[in-house]
């Protein structure tokens, strides 16, 4: 503990010598004006930070990383937060600081770590990923690209859906079919190509809440490495099994806590609705739902809290993480109907001078939370695993 | 559905074939990608009236057809399932009904007449704020003898883009009112409420605007009274295009169900699915038969009609509500997408819910009326 | 109609010089004490109605009906309410007029309706039926009992259970796997045997409501003559199907309506939970729960009206029976555990005297009304035969 | 389960193998038939007397172990998974409770050691109609100088046929007090009040009944503020014998999934059961979190008690209603005998919900103290 608080005063020395003052109460991701300053000093900062190997702290510094401990790296976060400074690599790197680079490091070989990390590391190389299919959904094993071996080369065709951002990626790690024959889940294979190049179009997919990162990516004979192959050839459900675990990984951490000073969805109706004489909600048939879904929201939040501890701090996110998905999804989603029905007609606005922003936010972030039930394995799938993998009841209707 | 009189049958047929083949949903999306101000395609709304649909709730000695509310119901819950836009609903029955229950037999011999050919779109304004609250009204109507001065804000008004006269809800010396306005009338002013169902709303505002004494719809007898007919006739029709709109949701859902397949079967062999359909099928008619046994009571003159039009825009409401979740959630991914339909049907849904009243509303107000 | 009018007059004179005035107003069913008049008169009454064939007044004269259609049947059941009259001989056939009658006047020889069906319209013989087995619930045609052919005889060995009035009837109807070796739905035969011989024994039932008129019955070596056998040997199944129609259309139809003059759930609430100042109950969360119950429940009123008047007067229970069915679970079972909620303690008593009767009563009519989500094809299965027949879902988990 | 203390496991294994062994449902079935008057069997008490759970709350200066509300969660749940009975609830964490949040230091002197020796059994009695409602009460406490007389009727109150003292909530000159009366004081009458979950509950009538002004428990500070806080705790431990209830009850449900077959299949293999088994799964878990933060939000002397009990209350509330009637509809018919154990976890749930408020109290509570 006194090694890493001193370790906290040397991380935090370093961002108050460090981090441009411009960038102060920028957030990333929001849309806004940026001033040509605020763009040379985010470029800057990106080079500072990948400089001390803190875009990926936990890698080894041959890689790009710093070669830190966990607890070192979470140091780190919380002392930027307190400064208002942020890390942007890993929005920058796309796939790569979450998901790609972890696998990476546990089934590359080290040519590709040495080829492939430091750019992630660095925030310079995005990555995208390219899993589902137009027909292969909850069930991605089914998935038909296909990848001919045609000697240095596996040559791709096919479709993926879902990739997100991968118009502006550099790269890309897909999941394509390596033998025909094989029982669906070993006939398939993890192989990283670049975008930049003839066989790969991308054509973005506007969502029911208009705009997103989400792409549709056609593969017309792309060609993709056979130095490029991550892990064994048909052994590629292993290695995607382990990177869909980092991504419910970085789920569960990058919660961001909610600021303090956001209006409660209580006052937000209050303000909406009114309330009466002794200072209760107007509408007691919304207030009724409400204070169920508040109730959730803490049970759902105690929870985590319960599982970190009994873990002794170490978040065990596999055995709890369907659980906590699905009682996430339910609560948000509900959480976002309920604004929606207490904003009223302000809530139901697509455009226009009559709605405040956050009213046709909401809309776009009501509309566009619908998918945290169907990503990331659906609602349905969260509950087959439950009953299956923690419940031990025997599954007659789903292969894993 | 109810049991039909033949010509209802006849007209079912006839909507059921004309909207899937003249006003499918794909004219709708058209329609909306192409900006249409008034918030639907001129010729849809002319093949209504050729059709004869706005005439369906008027007086033969006006020019209609005086064929009831269910009849109405029957037309509307066809336009529901194809996301029709037109303002067939707004003009042709909710302004024909406070025309229907008016005592101004002048008003009627007027507008009557127009209403069927076309040539008069009218439109209710009643709403003022973000919550349907109609026995709050800050709109005012005050008469000095000869005319009357309407002034205040109205919004969420349907249709208030292509209207040719508001029928305007106000206060009125200690009642309430409804008042005919000429859209072109000095002191009207309205601008369009982009909504996220792509239908031609507006907020509409009324400065001190005259109009003639004869455009009082009620005259004689409860002002306040008048209105609650026409809205309680107004959401009792909503609830049959609602029951549409969750109709053909529920019938793209199942086809998604018998043909999508995952994990080497289609995906409405898995159980967890299917008896969610059951349980959405269930719902679907135990809601129908509010609706339908709501315009039914229209009909009969019942003396329930008020218990009626909050329970079938409660449960309609309720239902539409989760088939247009389950809609998105059952198709997944390609239910996200704004190409597939499924999200116009969503958001139709959660426009139609706060459109005279919500379901808490009513749910609350059929407790009132139950005495509780 | 005329002819039905003429009807209803001649059966309301009837009933208006028979109907024993000393049973004005007695309720069957209901406990309570009965004089010896009262009991004498019962005996007499029930002698009337079978001389007249109105105990099942639809069945062929010669077989102890009346010879009566349908809409005259219910003519006779108006004219009798509408005086406080009843018919008693339903009841006191138990199975018999409902259930087995109908499928013995469908499937029976001659020989076996001049023996089994005048009994049962005269009200003299009570039916039971055996049918469900402690491992066969849902999967009824995985039933166990075993039937041997033993010359004129069937020989039986099994335990059935749920068996209703099983000890006080003199027949049973049962189910019996006379085919060991033939695929399960296509072993199976329906026998009749009388109840008062060695080889059956029966148990009452005691459920969590209390005692029931439920039993376990044991066959040892019991005796069914094969002159008993209904339908073909092997043919059971088709037997059974039907009777379970028959049972599904006396549950529609035997409805009764609400008498007036109880008390609505609305206002038994405000009198256990009072009201604000504006009227409305004192509990708003109760409040609302409450409403959304009563408008399921007119919901469902008004869908059984609608499929009647689509039917044209002719109730189709088939199409929608399963729909009905849960409806009807649904709201009762919800109206049933609101009633306790209303009645705070008083809603959970068990005895004594700070409990109204209607108190206690109502605890034993919520732990039974339990039962109605899992008798006569459970909530689950309802679902299964909306999902499959009705919406034509194929059905990867049940066989029919 | 919260990270427990290694005394914290060590008590619960203790609890666990003793509540299985020595006090299982089938105890209690057996307690249940053969009508034994004060609701729980005599040697059960002793040894839990003897194990020291009568102690867990009492500072050790008064011969306690004073271990912690959590801790003595931790016991409580495992008894809630047997349906044990006994007045160990009432008694040693709901008087105690009173007695540590007590201002009057003599009558802890007195008590404490006698809780936890078991020589006083003593008991809440607060509620006087068919609805918690702590809030108005109608039993009086009134003073006279020397002594205190107390006037009123209470119901529902747990264990009043075992217990030796009474604490009773009455107004007390503006306020509100808790006074401890010997059952054997004239003027007390108790009767039995038999509900479905055949525990010992009892009517209390207190006629005139005189104590002595040192058996009030908030001599100084807010009576009010004192009762709220004892209901509080009080509701924040019954959360944990519910959770063990609905705990034991999904797994019974569990293991009936696991075995019982139908249609060839053991029953949860089929995804509808499977899926409704992973929904009361998760209900329990989120349900066990607001439970055991309640219970650690008292030990931490948090300022939110009052939410995080009615938020607990309200949660397992509604886990446990739920839970309860899904051990019957998957049980089936044999879910239905009262042979199975199923019903008496179904009457139990029953009793418990209106104990200290029921679901919609709490859930009306908990939007109150959020300020809507």
């Amino acid at each position: 503990m006194a090694d890493l608080e001193a370790f906290s005063q040397e991380v935090g020395a370093w961002i108050d010598a460090n981090f441009p003052a411009s960038l102060n109460g920028y957030e990333m991701g929001l849309e806004g004006e940026v001033s040509e300053t605020q763009q040379a000093d985010m470029e800057l900062w990106r080079e500072r930070l990948a400089e001390k190997g803190w875009g990926a702290p936990t890698w080894p510094v041959e890689y790009g990383g710093a070669g830190l401990t966990h607890p070192e790296a979470k140091v780190i976060g919380r002392e930027l937060g307190k400064r208002g400074a942020f890390n942007p690599i890993p929005m920058l790197a796309g796939m790569g600081v979450t998901m790609v680079g972890p696998t990476v490091l546990e089934y590359g070989t080290d040519e590709q770590k040495t080829r492939h990390l430091p750019g992630i590391a660095s925030g310079e190389i995005r990555w995208c990923l390219g899993l589902s299919e137009p027909n292969a959904g909850s069930d991605l094993a089914s998935l038909a690209t296909k990848a001919d071996d045609q000697g240095d080369n596996f040559v791709l065709n096919g479709q993926k859906i879902w990739t997100s951002g991968a118009d502006i990626s550099q790269w890309c790690g897909a999941l394509v079919r390596t033998d025909g024959q094989a029982k669906k889940h070993d006939g398939i294979s993890f192989v990283m190509l670049p975008m930049d190049q003839d066989g790969v179009e991308t054509r973005p997919i506007r969502l029911i809440s208009g705009a997103s990162p989400f792409c549709e990516t056609y593969f017309n004979d792309a060609v993709a490495a056979k130095s490029d192959l991550l892990g064994d050839l048909n052994d590629g459900w292993n290695v995607i099994k382990r990177l869909l675990q980092h991504e419910r990984q970085s789920q569960t951490n990058s919660r961001r806590p909610e600021p303090e000073d956001v209006e409660t969805i209580q006052d937000t109706a209050k303000r909406y609705v009114g309330t009466n004489a002794d200072g209760t909600l107007a509408d007691a048939d919304l207030r009724h739902r409400l204070v169920q879904n508040i109730m959730a929201q803490q049970a759902h939040s105690l929870t985590i809290s319960r599982i970190t501890a009994e873990a002794q701090g170490q978040v065990n996110v596999s055995a709890a993480a369907s659980i906590l998905k699905n009682s996430n999804t339910r609560v948000a989603q509900e959480r976002a109907e309920l604004t929606m029905e207490i904003m009223g007609t302000q809530g139901v606005g697509w455009e226009g001078h009559q709605f405040k922003r956050d009213e046709l936010g909401h809309v776009r972030d009501w509309l566009f939370g619908k998918a945290m039930s169907i990503y990331g394995g659906s609602y349905e799938v969260q509950n087959n695993i439950i009953s299956k993998n923690i419940l031990g009841l025997p599954e007659t209707t789903q292969k894993d | 559905m109810a049991l039909l009189s033949e010509e209802q049958s006849i007209l079912k047929d006839q909507a059921k074939a004309w909207a899937s083949e003249q006003a499918p949903v794909s004219a709708f999306r058209e329609m909306r990608d192409s900006g249409v101000a008034t918030g639907y395609a001129a010729p849809t709304w002319e093949s209504m009236v050729e059709m004869g649909w706005t005439g369906i709730l008027v007086p033969e000695a006006y020019g209609g057809a005086d064929l009831g509310y269910l009849t109405f119901g029957v037309v509307l819950e066809e336009l529901g399932r194809q996301l029709t836009a037109s303002p067939l609903f707004a003009s042709a029955y909710v302004s024909a009904t406070a025309l229907r229950l008016s005592t101004n037999t002048d008003a009627q011999a007027t507008l009557f007449p127009r209403l069927v050919d076309g040539s008069v779109v009218a439109t209710l304004a009643v709403d003022e704020g973000p919550h349907h609250n109609p026995s709050n009204l800050t709109t005012t109507a005050t008469s000095d003898g000869g005319s009357i001065t309407i002034s205040g804000a109205k919004t969420f008004v349907p249709e208030a883009l292509g209207a040719t006269h508001f029928i305007v809800a106000a206060t009125f010396s200690g009642d309430v009112g409804l008042f005919v306005v000429p859209a072109d009338k000095a002191g009207v002013s309205r601008s369009a409420l982009a909504l996220m169902d792509s239908r031609g709303y507006g907020d509409v505002t009324f400065d001190g605007v005259q109009i003639d004494a004869a455009a009082h719809l009620t005259p004689s007898g409860s002002g306040a009274d008048h209105l609650t007919a026409v809205l309680d006739f107004a959401r009792t029709g909503l609830t049959a295009e609602m029951l549409g709109t969750g109709a053909q949701a529920f019938d793209m859902t199942l086809e998604y169900l018998q043909t999508r397949k995952q994990f080497g079967k289609v995906i409405g062999s898995f159980q967890a699915l299917g008896h969610r359909a059951a349980e959405l099928f269930s719902a679907m008619e135990l809601a129908r038969s509010c609706s339908e046994a709501a315009l039914q009571a229209i009909d009969a003159d019942a003396d329930n009609v008020a218990e009626m039009a909050s329970l079938a825009k409660a449960q309609v409401g309720e239902f539409l509500y989760t088939m247009s979740n389950q809609l998105i959630q059952i198709h997944g991914g390609i239910g996200m997408t704004d190409e597939f339909d499924a999200g116009l049907y969503l958001k139709r849904a959660r426009v139609l819910d706060p459109l005279y009243g919500n379901r808490g509303f009513h749910r609350d107000r059929y407790a009132r009326l139950l005495g509780f």
